[in-house]
């Protein structure tokens, strides 16, 4: 189980196969790669600023991923969150998950973006032309969120 | 009792501070009690954690409730919801 | 919209990549990656081939990959199938789905699947210590595509 | 009628024959009769294409029912269910 927060982009093809290079029960790597948009709510976005609770992050990335893994079947998964100044087409996150077969990769995969997406502390700050902006809270990730009933 | 208070983003920014020390009167022992003795400093404070805010409470790096207790010595935070991902 | 069937083994970070780095409307990859495994049903897997239908597999791709187009607001997605000699950890497909958002990728890449472990016409055949033997269709595979209710 | 018939698969190798170019009598004008036909062969076809045995067809490379009519020159197939991805 691989977490991390950190600046530097990552490379997609080398995490997912860590996950299963070394692994030949794993028949099934679901992932997830979240990316920066020019767009928001109909604003132009030329760049974000992610910012994070040191500390409090890692521990909740862990907890999600412990969570998924007592519920699903899985072999091992990674998460890596990045932080600090992105621009529009950088890659954000990276939730990948090992398993078996297929359906428990997938579901594990869904668990954690929509648990990340509302238990995790970092905040988007969008730079728009009309100056910056902290992007708010989706109701359509808590609902997400609370469809797997945690706690 | 002696706390570690973090502010975080839009809330942050609006308070004006990052993080303060605070000795907190006898009584004030949850996270939400907390919130209220904040509230009471007026100004900006009454402003952002007033009950139409959406703000989120953390201890010791863990997601906290208003029954959440305090104990001396704890890291509490105050965030906006979270929007990472 | 990218469909292959293909001998040759694919470079997962380039055909994501090429899926998100020109369109920054795209904020979602999900992706599968089917992998080789070592056992299969309490059986020893040394390798395996893969037979398929040659002007049926690409069309029957086509087919699911246009359904899921319609079904959810995608941007862009790929499928590429792999067949002939795999060996254990070999990828044996990859299916990856660009959205907006998150949840049309991961629904379109979950129907993907489920769709083309059904109705694409490839069999898998098991190169065992106790000889080779044709990989069985399994009920769960029909189970997961029914619920989608596809025709 | 002509039709070309391709064999995949488990039922390829039982059945002996890859691919084989069929004149069909008179009334043999859907994929369920045309399997009828073939079964009425008998020995192993009659048992590769028994009730209990599982097995698809595909008429011009789209899969097929019983009731799918068939046409001169069009290709059929007959294979196991898939095991793919």
């Amino acid at each position: 189980m691989k977490i991390a927060v950190q600046t530097e982009p990552f490379d997609l093809a080398a995490e997912v196969a860590a996950l299963y290079r070394a692994n030949p029960k794993v028949g099934a790597v679901a992932s997830f790669l979240g990316i920066t948009r020019d767009e928001n709510d109909g604003h132009a976005i030329q760049g974000m600023h992610l910012e994070h609770y040191p500390g409090m992050t890692e521990r909740a990335l862990k907890r999600i991923a412990e969570e998924a893994m007592t519920r699903w079947p899985l072999i091992d998964l990674t998460v890596i969150h990045r932080v600090g100044a992105l621009k529009p087409t950088d890659p954000i996150v990276l939730v990948a998950v090992a398993a078996a077969h297929r359906g428990d990769a997938f579901a594990a995969c869904q668990f954690i973006m929509d648990y990340l997406k509302t238990q995790a502390p970092f905040w988007k700050k969008e730079a728009t032309a009309e100056g910056d902006r902290w992007v708010d809270a989706r109701a359509s990730d808590d609902a997400a969120a609370a469809r797997w009933n945690v706690k | 009792m002696k706390l570690r208070v973090l502010y975080f983003a839009r809330l942050r920014e609006a308070l004006g501070v990052a993080e303060e020390n605070l000795e907190l009167p006898a009584g004030i022992d949850t996270a939400g009690a907390l919130v209220d003795w904040l509230r009471a400093r007026g100004g900006v404070w009454a402003e952002q954690l007033g009950p139409e805010k959406a703000y989120r409470t953390a201890v010791n790096q863990d997601l906290a409730g208003p029954q959440t207790p305090l104990n001396d010595g704890d890291e509490v935070a105050l965030f906006p919801p979270v929007t990472g991902g």
